[in-house]
């Protein structure tokens, strides 16, 4: 099965009878924008953790329109679920870079206010959000509203128990909830072959799930895609799950060494698949972007980077003492203890 | 309110609570047509309907996993779990999320989730069902963990643990199910103490005797037993494992300079090792003996034929209270 | 899909193309013995449990037809990992009704020696063997040996994390395990519907398992299937998953209450699909089954009765002490001086 | 052999013990091409190929579950569990299988499965990156629980884990990978103890400081440094969490009559609650104090930015210890 494709990577147009999609001057620059001013930020944000202003940093380089042809497709209070590489997902929301940056710079167990968002915080233990999705999605169904859930997550994380279940729990209770896997074809040095031996979209199919299968850097096509799927969803069609083939263009995080588990050739392959560079040549071709939008781009562009590194130099650091009021409603005897015990050990150094 | 077996306590305690608030959803194995294998929701779907009572796919994880996700949507789940030896599968979820919500999100996310778990041993069960693993949760810090005694307890704990804000592990001792009591009717009755308190279940002079769940029946017959012999021990069921009541368990202890601690679990890395390290710190110079541990061998559960001998009974509470006379 | 079958429920025998069987008198004969004989043991231990002999039993009662079709369909030496309701299963390996009761009795852990009879001990957190059993046959790949594994698992246990994590993995690492599902239609008092909403062989499909549905009440359809896809096994054809449809005809266990939940008329349309009954019909319209046959079955099974009674009572109990002996490889020092603590305290009764 | 750090200490120790044991497989995540994240395996799977250094699919349950099978199948297989936060996935397959076992089997069926994990914090790691959940794991019967703190006893602790029959949680400190020490060559060494017994890393006449893992090296700083202000403080390695080594701790609390027990999990029902209440049982008469625990906070591992006030440092063990001299 071949994955849905409308924008090629020399960034032909061809229309898909089962995806229609008003491709529009409008739609194009914004996509382009957002994808352009993630890949910004994420450059920023490596940059930064080189510099030694963040301690880790895992980038979204590639994976720019998996993220946001899917999130553009979203209503704006669908609640999301996001693994840890949805930084580009995050920013169309307008979660800020300062937001984004805290969890990486230590900072902060996590940056932002998931009910101002609708989007949750990241979840690190892979597939755990996954019966957390489900579970916000069953609560939906019995609010009888009409927003929809979404779950990012990876291609490795599939291989976990909890998103089988989820999968499975999520077909039975038929909630509205999607899964939206980025299969980067990697996991840390682990390819996609040694974790599965068939393709995911097959096995959702095999849950009960409505799957799609969509070219994951063909932004266009991801946008067509989560649009319809979303709109079935939200009219009572059940869960579904879209597969979105794309490339972690990058290591794993600024603490992975890609050289030692893969060759420069195929990073070379999926260069020419950028997804930016794809939408881009469409529009050059239509006509779609005049200089007076590049240059706008490139400013906001810049400005973006400054920002982000101004705010990360700026980033605020909470008080060791907030901590033990922050396990529980209420803090216990022995976490008053143990903060008073803290707090006197501290003092007792000032003199 | 009339005479109550302790399951039926904690299911007029869930029935309250769902009446109370619309938000409370019961969810588990088998909770629904069947009303749990120990019958403790029995009923409850029939009158509340299938969206509030939920029969869900065997998965623990996700059992804990989506309480987690409708905990995040405004609703209030009472997960079950069917036997305290399943609960593993879901230990990830327990303890990497639902602890840790709260902290992560630097105290602004609330997921009170209950989840109650049938304890211990005594009803001859096969394997995997008479687990007491108090101690792994009591060890999560970001979970509260309690474990009723008797109906009066179960009835009003239940119904605690659904008002406040934070993840609660409630333990069911199993052998108690079907014992019966009075339940206090009304909030304001005496006998209804906060949830994080310890009680004194006979006071006594000569020496603390702190234990929980199914245990506590156990030592009170151990202290009739010894109150024949003139040793008036003081028994205190502790209501609360995390956090522990230190005071109460201290006053005690000041009292009666002695202290023996009595559980199911294992007693190496036991809840019991806790209590005697906190007591030893608190009532350092008043202990005339050091805290002595009774609890399950350092070993799996036995075999059902073998239960009697593994579990502590009256005579190795006694002998722990005799050794610690003799030191 | 329709399940396969080759003999329907009035004992009506249509061969299957894809699925030749040579139905000879003896290969009759010696099913319906198998069949009939596990049933007597299964009422005799019902018998029992409700004599308070045993602790707790769990019936196979309605499942001999896929338990013993599939179990005479393997080799000897292929090694096969339970679940908690294959006494069926574990008669044709030879076990004894000693061996198969002593643990609901609760006098030990487990009855019998796995390497022995190539039948692993019970294990009764559901689908935690299939991960065992995805590893063992790692092992056997790795031995370069032609023998296969098999896991048998219940339609609930399917839910479990870890029986997806061993579908994944099974048929990613490709290896020589046989998965076999006895969907009894209910886990407890839980429907399968509940459980799934697609059926489990669908989805096994869809994680590249080459999965089956077979009738399995249907003797001869359940051990053609399974000699055709162990041999495909064997023959390195790659792991493989078989959906036996069944009937739990009793309650889950002697502590269950089917009454609760499923209506008679639910069982009496299973009974008129009863596997023995079916077999029984065909060999009855062959004249297979004669009156001396009959007589020397209703002996053997009478005589097995009696057997599993006798040695029931007399089951061995071990010594309280050699527990502590059987934790670790040697007994440490805190076991030791729990043993003598215990033993102290024993003897001090004594006096 | 020459200076080694921990890491290669390990990576030479599986290497030996899978030259002398065809039986050893490795298996876990990233651990062959890569060499696993801490680079562990390194080179591991060049040398004995993909069928003995298995690249798992991203699944901990299965990892543990399907090496209990090849255990059962005759094979040694390590697990590396790629950090501490991600055991709990695995935790049903360690608790209710791999520790159950032999015993559920009579004490017939072995499992000889070593579970490496590399443990606790101090690298600035982001969440579930820094657990320290040893107390879980020797609470558990049936399961060996050992944590190395240098290259020396990582080296030889894990070829002696891989010669045992039971199944073994081998901790690593992650802060101390890269720390450098030489390594004995030849088990007939001195150097190299049994792999249950706890050692003095520096003998002392005045309190007893218990600490094992990544903690060793902190205690040793602060001994130093109470050292200048004379106090001569004894510094155990625990080495063995389960069985703990009582002997060698009571003989050394027996001489100093202080005990101050410190590591970096939560103290509330942590191993330093057992320690501490068997010192108590053991050395009751002699103890001046009562054994004081210097732990993490019972809170979740804070963000990185904090760890240096959540770890307990070289200040906060001085302090225990001026507390149990003040006592
Ligand atoms: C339960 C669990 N095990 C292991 C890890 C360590 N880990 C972090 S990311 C990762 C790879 C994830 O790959 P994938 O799911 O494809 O997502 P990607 O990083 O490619 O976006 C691993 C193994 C983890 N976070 N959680
Ligand atoms: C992990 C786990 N959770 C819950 C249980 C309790 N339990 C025992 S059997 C059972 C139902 C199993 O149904 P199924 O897998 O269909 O097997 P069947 O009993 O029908 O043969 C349940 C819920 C268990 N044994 N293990
Ligand atoms: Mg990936
Ligand atoms: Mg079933």
């Amino acid at each position: 099965m071949e994955p849905v494709q409308l924008l090629d990577p020399d960034g032909e147009l061809s229309p898909h009878p089962r995806w229609p999609l008003d491709v529009t001057p409008d739609l194009c620059r914004d996509l382009f924008r957002r994808m352009t001013l993630a890949r910004c930020f994420d450059d920023e944000a490596l940059a930064l953790q080189r510099q030694g202003e963040l301690g880790l940093w895992l980038q979204s380089l590639g994976q720019e329109a998996a993220q946001i042809g899917s999130m553009t497709a979203l209503r704006s209070d669908d609640y999301v679920f996001p693994s840890y590489r949805e930084h580009a997902a995050g920013l169309v929301r307008g979660i800020t870079p300062a937001e984004l940056l805290i969890q990486w710079r230590g900072n902060a167990g996590s940056g932002w206010d998931p009910s101002r968002y609708r989007f949750h915080i990241n979840t690190l233990v892979l597939a755990a959000q996954l019966p957390h999705a489900t579970g916000y999605a069953m609560g939906v169904g019995r609010d009888g509203t009409d927003e929809i859930v979404v779950a990012y997550f990876g291609d490795g994380a599939t291989s976990q128990g909890e998103a089988n279940e989820a999968f499975n729990w999520a077909a039975a209770a038929e909630v509205p909830l999607l899964f939206f896997c980025q299969n980067n074809q990697w996991a840390i040095s682990t390819p996609t072959q040694t974790q599965m031996r068939a393709p995911l979209h097959q096995r959702a199919r095999g849950f009960g799930l409505d799957a799609h299968l969509v070219d994951g850097n063909d932004v266009l096509a991801v946008h067509a895609v989560t649009s319809a799927v979303a709109a079935q969803i939200r009219g009572g069609g059940g869960p579904a799950l879209i597969e979105a083939v794309t490339y972690r263009m990058a290591g794993h995080s600024t603490s992975d060494d890609p050289g030692r588990y893969r060759t420069p050739g195929e990073l070379d392959t999926w260069k020419d698949r950028d997804p930016i560079a794809r939408l881009e040549a469409l529009m050059v071709a239509r006509g779609w972007l005049d200089d007076e939008l590049r240059q706008e781009l490139a400013a906001e562009g810049a400005a973006l980077a400054a920002e982000t590194r101004r705010v990360c130099r700026e980033l605020p650091l909470g008080d060791m003492r907030a901590l033990f009021g922050s396990v529980l409603a209420e803090e216990t005897v022995l976490l008053t203890t143990e903060r008073q015990q803290y707090e006197a050990l501290v003092a007792s150094y000032i003199d | 309110m009339p005479v109550l077996t302790l399951s039926k306590a904690i299911n007029t305690g869930l029935r309250q609570a769902m009446e109370d608030d619309p938000k409370v959803v019961v969810m588990g194995q088998d909770v629904g047509g069947l009303g749990g294998v120990f019958r403790v929701t029995d009923g409850l779907q029939k009158d509340f309907g299938a969206d509030r009572v939920i029969d869900t796919p065997l998965a623990e994880a996700s059992i804990v996993g989506t309480a987690i996700g409708l905990a995040l949507r405004g609703y209030r789940p009472v997960c079950e779990i069917q036997f305290d030896g399943f609960v593993y599968p879901a230990f990830s979820q327990i303890v990497s999320q639902l602890a840790k919500i709260r902290a992560r999100s630097g105290g602004t996310l609330s997921v009170p989730v209950v989840i109650r778990i049938p304890v211990g041993g005594g009803i001859g069960a096969v394997e995997h069902h008479s687990e007491s693993n108090e101690a792994y949760f009591a060890h999560t810090a970001g979970l509260r963990v309690v474990c009723c005694s008797g109906p009066q307890d179960a009835h009003w704990m239940i119904r605690q643990a659904l008002q406040g804000q934070d993840p609660v592990i409630f333990y069911e001792p199993k052998r108690r199910y079907w014992s019966k009591a009075d339940v206090a009717d009304s909030a304001r009755d005496a006998r209804v103490l906060p949830l994080h308190r310890a009680q004194i279940v006979r006071p006594g002079r000569d020496i603390t005797l702190l234990t929980y769940g199914g245990m506590v029946q156990t030592c009170l017959d151990a202290a009739a037993a010894a109150a024949d012999e003139g040793r008036d021990i003081e028994v205190v069921d502790l209501r609360t494992l995390s956090p522990l009541d230190l005071d109460t368990i201290a006053r005690s202890v000041d009292k009666t300079g002695r202290c023996v601690v009595a559980h199911e679990a294992p007693t190496f890395a036991g809840l019991g090792a806790e209590v005697g390290a906190a007591v030893t710190e608190r009532c350092f110079y008043r202990l005339e003996a050091p805290v002595l541990r009774v609890g399950g061998f350092n070993t799996p559960y036995p075999p059902a034929k073998f239960e009697d001998q593994y579990l502590p009974d009256l005579d190795r509470v006694l002998d722990a209270v005799d050794r610690s006379f003799a030191w």
